[in-house]
């Protein structure tokens, strides 16, 4: 499997340029290559459907993050003065890889799953629900309770970006100390 | 039993399918979003009230959604503990989507906050009722997407901000949730929970284990704000409209955080004294903590939000105990802080909504122009402070005692204190919101209007009458089934696996 | 988007756009259409279907695109997405469970086969695809200066 | 075992952004990066060596698959986690309106 280790330390090294580019459009194409080397690395690991979904939700979440950052007068980050916030992350996160890795032997080996549950999906799955995508079966029928919570979750997310980008939030004039006065003598209702 | 069991996924079902008529059709009628808010809220009240009943008969209800048997297919499991939270949330929000009637009308789209609402609750209710690990993360995910948006509903500045904080801590609390359920299904191999832990039973304690409690301890300490992951919460809580207020600090810190939590230390993976260790510190800590930093506020919603930490830590602390007589406490206040956090934050609201302030020190003697957010007000804060005949002081005494019992004597200790400093808190309150004179500017403001005024009554009447719970005749079929569910242990899974 | 790109790109861009954007909702649709069979799915065609709408708002600019699927018949097909979903859950229960796959399951490897999944997916589909338009349309719509301060 | 640990290393990279990173857009990458992460272990512990797609046809009847549970749940999150940038990113947008930076050191309005 040496392919997949140099996708994903090509996903690592990705990631590195993502964080630390100073220009916020360049770190956004970056996260871009990122994703488009996870869903090569789905594909190396058998998985065309999640490789296909991971694909297009990766142009489609960049073109979102590119329409947040597409302005000229966007100033470059810059990070001063953190050097304690950065020491107390890095030793919790060094703290939790030690962990981690104590575990990780205790699961099964790589390439070897238990697939106690998934020899029924495998074996049964095509006559049970007539789908020869066993993985479709799944979503759509055996799991098909999650698949309506997944369904929710993106119309929750439709309808929370509409509240959201409402240009004003309370109806009337209102002597309100603590928050600001803005956004309140705007003109038309955006719904 | 499929008959009786067919109640089940209507707690799912009825309030997405409100959420979804509501941005359908009332996009231009605001009192079609009334209507189906309160209809739905309130069938889902009477069916919550009517599992109870369920329980008590059958003990255990099993739905196994789309006929496929467990570990196949998903299950919906409603045990005492389930029916418990479900009569919590169901009564808070059935109460809250009252009052919003006249609280939303300040705020624009309407529809948008009632789909919103229905389809947090229907997050909530999902979460409660699965049998699923995978199952419960979506349904955690739907309650927590819908919360960050109506954290910034109002959209101004500070609203936005402390929704974003919220909502990129919330999601690094899933994200740890779900690496745990990752690691859970590598090393099982399934995802019933019972299922589940019928194989961890048999592997005994391992790395991977502390690992995965850790994990989940981490990601649900982060939803339930114990005191290391509270950042966002003093900062979320006050910024949301004051019914999402009540929703966010009554039920969904409990359903998403406490609930989910207990029911995956205990029913699956199965307590050890570490984990116990680690639950009650936590607990004692965000009790003080919490306490200390919500005596400096003069924000009136702000202290009520660090209030919620502290109250949190009793809750955690009672069940961290576990001794039978801890659970039944820790749970006890559970549903108790739920109704007195609730009419607190809906008192809150209504003095915003006559005064448009939340400055404690511009206040002063609305006790006499308000009577009734006064008088129920002045319940919630001597029930919150644990004073004799309310709820509140029952279930903290039960805490203590169990406590006590399990010779944790600094426990009780602390908890004895952070409920007196609660009270010195609430006294300021009372004292600089309620009584005293009444301030010059406020000669022209009214009392709030009926339905805010019914549900903030109703509240109050439950805190009155909150106590009589843990009458023993009362508790047996309530709040015992509840503590048993709990206390059970891994046992669960042979409970659920009979049962189909 | 500025003012400049409300008329679109480039002559060039835009006939290009003109012959990829109806290949592109047909392989969505296809992707739909075979989720039961091969990999795909209501979920990545409903994307790739939203996608092709972003394409064609990207080159030829808001109006046109508006023609096409305006805000509000986005949002439209979204409910009724979520609600035939929904509707399909709950048709369920005449068989006696919620989520019971109760249609006839077919011939394996056919297009007409397996019950209700391939419903499900033309339902996600039309969730997917009009939502995640519609949140485009509203990131887009949103103006993207500093308001002033009063 | 050197892939699963690949991989927590890359969802390390990403806490450190969030931890670290003081703008909303990095901070949002740093989410993006740490859910990539998670969804790969996902499809790692699911693979089985040299097996084939879980995906069915008529002519043959090798079951040497990997494992399809994974992937129906990796599918469920991948949107999950979409929903959760586009709720991010509309925030980060208003935010911007309101302040006209995405530096977080310059918009803290809360106290405490």
């Amino acid at each position: 499997m040496v392919e997949l280790n140099v996708l994903i330390i090509f996903m690592i090294i990705g990631a590195l340029i993502a964080i630390e580019v100073k220009h916020l459009l360049s770190s956004v194409i970056a996260v871009g290559a990122v994703g488009l080397g996870l869903s090569l690395a789905f594909l190396d690991l058998k998985a065309p459907d999640v490789a296909i979904v991971q694909l297009v939700v990766e142009i489609l979440s960049v073109i979102y993050l590119i329409r947040a950052t597409l302005k000229r007068d966007l100033p470059y980050t810059t990070e001063k003065g953190l050097f304690l916030q950065s020491l107390v992350g890095l030793i919790f996160i060094a703290i939790f890889l030690i962990f981690a890795v104590q575990c990780l032997y205790e699961l099964p080996a790589f390439g070897h799953p238990i697939m106690r549950v998934a020899k029924t999906y495998l074996e049964d799955g095509l006559a049970k629900t007539g789908a020869a995508n066993i993985v479709a079966a799944i979503i759509l029928d055996f799991r098909g309770y999650d698949t309506l919570g997944e369904a929710t979750i993106l119309f929750t997310a439709v309808v929370g970006v509409l509240a959201i980008v409402r240009e004003i939030g309370r109806k009337k004039e209102m002597t309100h100390p603590n928050s600001s006065q803005e956004g309140k003598e705007k003109g038309e209702v955006n719904e | 039993m499929i008959e009786t069991s067919q109640i089940i996924p209507l707690f799912v079902a009825i309030p997405l399918g409100g959420a979804f008529l509501t941005s359908l059709t009332s996009k231009k009628l605001n009192w079609l979003a009334d209507i189906l808010g309160i209809g739905a809220t309130i069938v889902l009240f009477i069916l919550s009230l009517v599992s109870v009943r369920l329980v008590y008969l059958h003990s255990i209800l099993i739905y196994e959604v789309g006929a496929w048997k467990p570990p196949i297919g998903i299950v919906m499991v409603m045990d005492g503990l389930t029916s418990f939270m479900l009569v919590t949330v169901n009564l808070v929000a059935f109460l809250i989507a009252c009052y919003s009637i006249n609280y939303m009308e300040k705020f624009t789209s309407k529809w948008s906050f009632y789909t919103l609402f229905l389809l947090m609750l229907a997050g909530m209710n999902g979460v409660i009722v699965t049998g699923d690990l995978f199952n419960l993360f979506v349904f955690l995910e739907i309650a927590a997407i819908a919360s960050y948006a109506l954290v910034a509903f109002g959209t101004e500045k500070h609203e936005l901000e402390a929704a974003f904080k919220y909502a990129i801590m919330g999601s690094i609390g899933s994200l740890f949730i779900l690496l745990g359920i990752a690691f859970l299904y590598a090393y099982t191999s399934t995802l019933n929970m019972a299922d589940m832990a019928n194989v961890l039973k048999e592997k005994g304690i391992s790395n991977t284990v502390i690992m995965i409690s850790v994990l989940f301890l981490m990601g649900f300490g982060f939803k339930s704000a114990l005191v290391p992951f509270h950042a966002w919460l003093p900062d979320a809580h006050p910024s949301a409209p004051a019914p999402i207020s009540a929703m966010l600090s009554g039920v969904l810190i409990k359903s998403l955080g406490i609930y989910a939590l207990c029911r995956i230390v205990f029913n699956v993976i199965g307590i050890t004294t570490p984990i116990s260790n680690i639950l009650m510190f936590l607990g004692a800590l965000s009790m003080v903590v919490g306490v200390f930093l919500a005596i400096g506020q003069w924000d009136f919603k702000r202290l009520l939000a660090y209030h919620s930490i502290s109250q949190i830590g009793y809750v955690v602390l009672g069940i961290g105990i576990g001794t039978p007589l801890g659970i039944l406490g820790g749970l006890f206040h559970l549903f108790n802080h739920s109704v007195f956090k609730s009419l607190l934050f809906l008192n809150s609201g209504a003095v915003e909504y006559s005064t448009g302030t939340r400055d404690l020190k511009e206040m002063g003697g609305l006790a006499s122009k308000m009577p009734v957010t006064g008088s129920t007000s002045f319940i919630a804060s001597m029930s919150i402070a644990g004073i004799p005949p309310f709820n509140g002081f029952w279930s903290k005494l039960i805490i203590i005692i169990a406590a006590v019992q399990a010779s944790h004597y600094w426990y009780a200790f602390w908890a004895v204190l952070a409920s007196i400093l609660t009270l010195a808190s609430f006294t300021k309150v009372m004292k600089y919101a309620f009584l005293g004179k009444l301030g010059e500017k406020w000669n022209q403001i009214k009392e709030v209007p009926g339905f805010m005024q019914l549900s903030m009554l109703l509240l109050a009447l439950i805190c009155l009458v909150g106590g009589l719970l843990v009458l023993p005749s009362v508790s047996e079929i309530f709040l015992r089934k509840a503590s048993d569910a709990l206390l059970q242990g891994v046992d669960y899974a042979s409970t659920i696996l009979s049962g189909i | 988007m500025s003012k400049e790109r409300d008329k679109g790109m480039s002559l060039i861009v835009k006939t290009i756009t003109r012959l990829t954007v109806g290949l592109i909702f047909l392989y969505g649709a296809y992707i739909v259409a075979h989720g039961h069979l091969s990999p795909g799915g209501g979920f990545a065609g409903g994307v790739i279907i939203s996608l092709s709408f972003v394409h064609l708002m990207l080159a030829y600019g808001k109006e046109e695109a508006f023609k096409k699927l305006s805000q509000a018949g986005a949002s439209l097909f979204e409910n009724l997405g979520a609600i035939i979903f929904l509707t399909i859950a709950l048709i369920g229960f005449i068989g006696g469970y919620f989520f019971l796959n109760l249609i006839s399951k077919g011939t394996p490897f056919r297009l007409y086969s397996s019950g209700i999944i391939p419903l499900c997916n033309i339902a996600i589909c039309l969730k997917v695809g009009a939502g995640l338009f519609a949140i485009f349309i509203a990131l887009v719509l949103l103006k993207f200066d500093v308001e002033k301060k009063k | 075992m050197i892939p699963y640990l690949l991989c927590l290393i890359l969802f390390c990279e990403g806490l450190y952004c969030v931890l670290r990173k003081r703008n909303l857009i990095k901070i949002i990458i740093g989410v993006m990066i740490m859910d990539y992460a998670v969804n790969l272990f996902f499809v790692l512990i699911a693979y089985k060596m040299n097996g084939r797609a879980p995906i069915l046809s008529p002519d043959t009847t090798i079951m040497n698959m990997v494992d399809p549970l994974p992937h129906a749940l990796v599918l469920t999150s991948i949107v999950i986690g979409l929903a959760t940038t586009a709720l991010f990113i509309a925030i980060a947008i208003r935010i911007y309106q309101k302040y006209g930076t995405y530096d977080i050191t310059k918009i803290k309005e809360l106290k405490g």
